[in-house]
């Protein structure tokens, strides 16, 4: 038997299995009664079923036909706005099958878009009003320029409460044949911070070591993490810098990670409290300020990797002084 | 022969005899030619290559003519594409040949000035017919160590031509003197000779310049001459960079380097640690190499070039101003990540093709399966070799990936026989298998 | 309630209507009596009436004709001059109907048209002056180029005293038989900061969640409470800087903040009289130009976490560093 | 009060009635006289009478034929090298009319040109050398590629001085009959910075308003008055933060101001001489710094009133400062 | 004063004309008399009469018959790998007319040719030796592929000594009636950098201006004289801000120079061998960054005046800094 994450397993399929969000379903389920859609805006924080929602509208919408009359497009994949055009184009050039007039595009982290590309995304959706209707998923609505926010439907998912995402995580703990502890929740509750996907695939990945307890939990957390980050970021206090920056090559060459994602894992370890680096606090504000610092010389320039070691180089400068200052203070 | 040909042209060598220098390499080509009387040999190409002036295109044309043999030649003025090279040698293998010689030789010069636009598909047209041809193919090159060409070394029989030495130079410098009656002071010949480096056609073309018309050459005649510029190479740069006392002086490397800019940016970023040891020199250096990449950035977002000489200035001078301890040799390496980037080209477009599965499949983007999923995979492919089999078959994953997400062997084998069992139980139960509605 | 926009509903009609901005009308009243317009330049901060003074002049000089004889273009419309020079020679061929000779042409947020665009318009201005009046509604006036300013009537809109807003606020509440607190009101002042159509706005939303009280305000426009923010930076200035970072990530994830939305809640709410947050007026200070920093940097696209952690990072120096002053002050 | 604009009705029409730039009249009548004339470029800052001057030149070229000799093209005509190359040689084509052998080409604002579409002028200026001549007008000389300077006979246009701009205002307030005072002089000179044109229409708007004095002059042109802008600077350098931001809402609301308009009048009133701020150079000089980060900053989109806000808190740090060194100096 | 170029004009037509370069003219003549020419590769910096020996060499194989003989392809032609296999081949093929039994091919900047087209070129400069000659010329013959240098007889044109370019210009201007003083003549040398062309063309420039000054010829060249940009710069070093701040004032207005002019030209002068300004290196590069920034603030839209005055702020700080490290040091 093959199986796909639990979060995906889990994802509900129709709007009427969606147990929270119920202003959004009830808005929703008229859409599909009138067999008509405006443009839709989908905003609220991470895991809370804006992607779900637009598949469960879509899946009512077309019934079997979904599949021929839906395209997924992810705007943090397409940056630029040339292939979304295409995409849209090539796509909207065939009519729609069955019952429903128009086809539906759905474009994830619509957010992320710089709002040059958000302005052309605008005059696609004119252009193309007639055989395609959108729905946009963001994180951030004010980050969604004005032009389109008025075209859209504006739909809000609220946070997760803790009751929801308990009593979800415990049907699947059941299913699954799990053993969950209630420390196991609030060590999940506690990583997935109210994101529904991360607390399942939490889950699956600490139930993979056995019992879900607060200990599996973390050990999971802490296993996903590429232990390279830290390792670098203390070669480079301890001053070595050429084996620090060869970590940071393997991030991102083996890994595959960008800057971005490297930076703000290194300030996720930075702030951690379960993290191997031990600063003073004044120097850890100091790296957060120098986390700062790169993160926009990586927007401005353009090559992260020489940012970064940058970010190593100075690491090493302060990793001395800490050491001097030790000294002397003895 | 007409007296207005240059020089260069009219002693070009019309026999062996006349050839100097390189006395292995031309017998090795000898043998390898004749040994195609007995058949076609083990190697069916050869690759020569030397600096420019040697006489490779020459050696070529005389030994075709002292063996008999007809030359079809191709080269950097003719249009190499691939439909182009095979119309061309099917048309020259399929007429008889005018001269009744006793066979041809294909022969491909200046391969490294296939051009990527215009001889689109041209190198990989010329692999194709070295592996099918029954005549000789002799291939020349100036450098043929670009990876491109690796498939051809491997096919051919390389052979090079060093560059000439000055005596070898001077003997023939002194024999066109002779027949265009010139009396020439050895020491004039020898300072043209030497100033050509090896190259015998530039000291050919020198000495015509200075002393076409002429009676009498002397030293003092070739005084004038321009040494041709050879560029400096990529670690004398360096050298010259983090020597540099005076900020002018660290700018100045850059008029005499061929190199790119981006590359010179990735040398310098590969060697700063190894420069600079001292903490405060080493952050120095990078903040200016920082502020250098902000201009890159902003150059290419807004297309503004005059901001070059900014990041310029930063990459240089900068890096060079950081150093306040005295300058101490250092060897110079070859910027590591271009060649961790090109040995790791498999493993990305492998990542690649597990992220956009990823993605699919659950509906989130390639990159946040990359970040997020990935290393999720990572901890049940290790912790539960069966739950990681189901995922794997679930996401049609083949060996490969798996290797790539547990980057453990004794890990994949434990899932890959996972995959085979959960494979045997599904023959025997005859079990419906799982389908996710949204896939 | 209605389906409709109130801010649309309330909408006066008539420039007899207008209870504000009565220089403005008087002068456009003239106009209409003469039945001659020149180009019009309104200027004035949003929600002042600009448009509404517009479609009442366009009203009352056409009567039940203005639908044929007016054009409106807004921001959200395509204005590359191409599109311009097509619509409006397109509109301006057939001839007016009825008694006034020209139509108009209403052109919305014309501050935001690039001045390459603004060029084009002059000229337009130009060549349909027989046919056509043009009416520009700009917030910065100074962003208008000069030459199309020297061809205007110029006309500042004052902006709305508080006054003047809670009585419409009050107006309408009443009409619409919804239930409104005076810290209600207070909150929409301060979120609306004097732009009329935003109150009414507000107004409704708050309403359509019940009683319009301070909670149901800022819940409505998706703002935090600033208690909320006030307590992130209270904490921060304390020195507990893992639940500041705790409540800052609450306010992303809850109200589905963007980092520039929260910075900038961030700064109204150090300036804001009835702030529980107290500071020296030199710290307030020093916050004002860190804000101001973090604010540009997210502009430019760097992370918000990061950058908004390395904000409260320097909160806790700053906090740090009043005790020991307050301390060695002793 | 007419309806044309003065600029336009009081512009000299022949190069006898030019009162400024003596030299440029002297060489151009020289050219009229032979009726032969080069290829010519004419740089200055604005207003100082290029455009003017190269109509008088045709108009004494041409006489009543210079409509028909003639081609005007400006930065708002579409000028893509397809367009110039098109309609100048569809231009040339036709034989001169009258006593001149060829026809002219009169490119304003030819420094906003692209690169690319100088080079193609260059071209063109060279194929058709024979019938037509290129008259070149540009504020910033050095933005014309160095083949076309070398092609153009150079002639600058000098700043005014303030008595021929003064004369000339006073002369058309007289045929006006507008009642012009000194200080509305000096506002006009100060906000037109030896811009004719712009004093003309400064004049006409504040007219408009009645007296022209400093105040309906700042009125017309929607600047606010120094007065009120060096009062917020000296409220924050004297540590009253609080005043000093409602002093700039004020300025922000009142005149309209957005915040490039005021950091740019900041920044003229710092360096005004007349200016009723008081600061050590020093001082100055930070103060310039701030300006120089605060306006480039608002232009990459930063908030205005965050960024203001910034402005006035690092100006009350440094007031403070300044204090301090004061009294210790003591 | 005539109307053509001068440098076209005063351009010398034969060999013996050549006043310098004597080595390389007298290597030519050779040729001419023999009628026998090898490739050429003319190379060194611009306007040391590369392309001026070409075509006279030209001149004198051919005589009359030279324009039918010589091919000039100059960077504005196109001269693509594609042209030079077509084009290039076939007229290298074709037979010379006249005495002189080949053509030539001047290849004007020919180090501006990607490197496939000079590909192409190499073995056409050996098969067809017989009916066509190369002359290529290169302002960086580095930038020439080392197999067509190893294929040409390699000339270094010089640059030219100060007495020969003197010389030039005095002719030049005693021919033209054009007065010219020391200073201008200086004054040409320092822009010019021994381009002959580009001087030439200054004193042309300068010449229509009036008298020939340092003055005039810096207002020609749209740049201000390097000493009064060193002067400001060294103001605002010594922390004399305000002068500094007027030089710069005075330097736009009359010069007519820009913002982006005037921070060009300092970048120049900061890193130039002959600049008065002393700075330790590293400062040096830490002032061009700060060109770079400014310049960079400028082209994204801030002001020019405040950006450069924001940048002389810096310059006083960073004069205080080096002054203050000086004295401690002590």
């Amino acid at each position: 038997m093959s199986e796909i994450l639990w979060a995906e397993k889990y994802r509900p399929r129709t709007l009427d299995e969606m147990v929270n969000q119920e202003d959004v379903v009830r808005r929703l389920k008229e859409f599909v009664r009138e067999r008509n859609v405006p443009h839709l805006l989908f905003a609220g924080p991470p895991g809370t079923g804006k992607t779900t929602a637009a598949l469960a509208l879509a899946h009512e919408l077309y019934g079997e036909e979904w599949r021929n009359n839906v395209l997924e497009l992810n705007a943090s994949d397409e940056r630029g706005i040339q292939t979304i055009r295409e995409r849209v184009k090539e796509y909207a050039r065939t009519v729609a099958l069955g019952r429903v007039p128009f086809k539906m595009i759905i474009l994830d982290e619509a957010d992320n878009m710089t709002s040059d590309a958000q302005q052309a995304l605008r005059r696609i959706m004119e252009l193309y009003t007639a055989t395609a209707r959108f729905c946009l998923i963001a994180n951030y609505p004010s980050k969604i320029i004005e032009p389109i926010q008025s075209r859209c439907a504006f739909f809000r998912f609220r946070p997760l409460s803790k009751e929801d995402l308990f009593s979800r995580l415990k049907y699947i703990a059941e299913r699954e044949g799990v053993e969950l502890t209630e420390e196991g929740l609030d060590a999940i509750w506690e990583v997935s911070a109210g994101d529904m996907r991360r607390a399942i695939n939490t889950l699956q990945a600490a139930a993979a070591l056995g019992k879900v307890t607060a200990e599996s939990v973390y050990k999971a957390v802490g296993m996903a993490k590429p232990k390279e980050v830290s390792e670098m970021i203390n070669l480079a206090l301890k001053g070595d810098f050429v084996n620090a920056r060869e970590k940071l090559r393997e991030l991102m060459i083996n890994y595959g990670l960008s800057g971005t994602d490297i930076i703000r894992q290194v300030h996720r370890e930075i702030f951690s409290a379960r993290s191997s680096i031990k600063l003073p606090d004044d120097v850890r504000v100091e790296v957060a300020d120098l986390v700062g610092e790169i993160d926009y010389r990586m927007v401005e320039g353009s090559d992260d990797e020489i940012q970064l070691s940058a970010f190593l180089a100075k690491l090493v400068l302060i990793g001395k002084r800490l050491r001097e200052s030790t000294r002397s203070a003895i | 022969m007409s007296v207005n040909v240059p020089w260069a042209e009219k002693y070009r060598p019309r026999r062996l005899v006349e050839i100097v220098g390189n006395k292995k390499a031309i017998s090795t080509l000898m043998t390898w030619l004749k040994s195609w009387e007995k058949g076609i040999p083990n190697k069916r190409a050869v690759l020569l290559y030397g600096p420019p002036g040697v006489g490779k295109t020459t050696l070529v044309h005389v030994i075709a003519n002292e063996l008999g043999y007809e030359l079809i030649e191709l080269n950097a003025s003719d249009i190499r594409r691939a439909e182009e090279l095979e119309r061309v040698i099917a048309r020259a293998l399929n007429t008889s040949s005018l001269f009744g010689t006793k066979g041809r030789i294909i022969f491909f010069d200046e391969i490294d000035g296939m051009s990527g636009t215009e001889d689109q598909g041209g190198l990989a047209k010329i692999v194709d017919i070295i592996e099918r041809t029954r005549i000789p193919v002799i291939m020349a090159a100036n450098d043929p160590w670009d990876p491109k060409f690796r498939t051809l070394r491997n096919l051919s029989l390389v052979i090079r031509l060093n560059r000439l030495r000055v005596h070898e130079v001077m003997r023939i410098l002194g024999r066109i003197c002779m027949s265009e009656g010139i009396k020439a002071d050895p020491a004039a010949l020898k300072a043209i000779a030497t100033m050509a480096e090896g190259d015998l056609r530039s000291a050919i073309n020198d000495l015509q310049a200075v002393a076409q018309g002429r009676k009498f050459l002397t030293l003092e005649d070739v005084q004038g001459l321009g040494r041709r510029i050879r560029e400096y190479d990529v670690f004398t740069v360096l050298k010259m960079l983090f020597s540099a006392r005076t900020a002018e002086e660290a700018k100045a490397v850059l008029s005499r380097s061929a190199i790119d800019y981006d590359m010179l940016i990735q040398w310098i970023h590969e060697n700063l640690p190894y420069q600079y040891k001292d903490p405060e020199e080493l952050w120095k250096a990078y903040d200016a190499l920082s502020r250098a990449d902000v201009y890159f950035g902003r150059i290419r977002r807004t297309q503004n070039w005059s901001l070059l000489s900014y990041a310029l200035d930063l990459a240089t001078a900068g890096v060079a101003m950081a150093r306040k301890h005295p300058y101490h040799f250092v060897k110079y390496q070859f910027p590591k990540r271009l060649l961790m980037l090109s040995r790791a080209k498999s493993a990305r477009q492998l990542r690649e093709a597990i992220c956009k599965r990823i993605a699919r499949q659950i509906h989130v983007s390639k990159r946040y399966a990359n970040a997020e999923i990935i290393p999720l995979l990572k901890v049940i492919f290790e912790a539960n070799p069966m739950m990681g089999a189901k995922i794997a078959k679930a996401l049609d994953l083949n060996k490969d990936m798996i290797d790539l997400i547990t980057g453990d062997e004794r890990c994949t084998k434990a899932i890959l026989k996972n995959m085979r069992q959960i494979e045997e139980e599904k023959e025997e139960g005859e079990r419906k298998p799982f389908s996710p509605l949204f896939t």
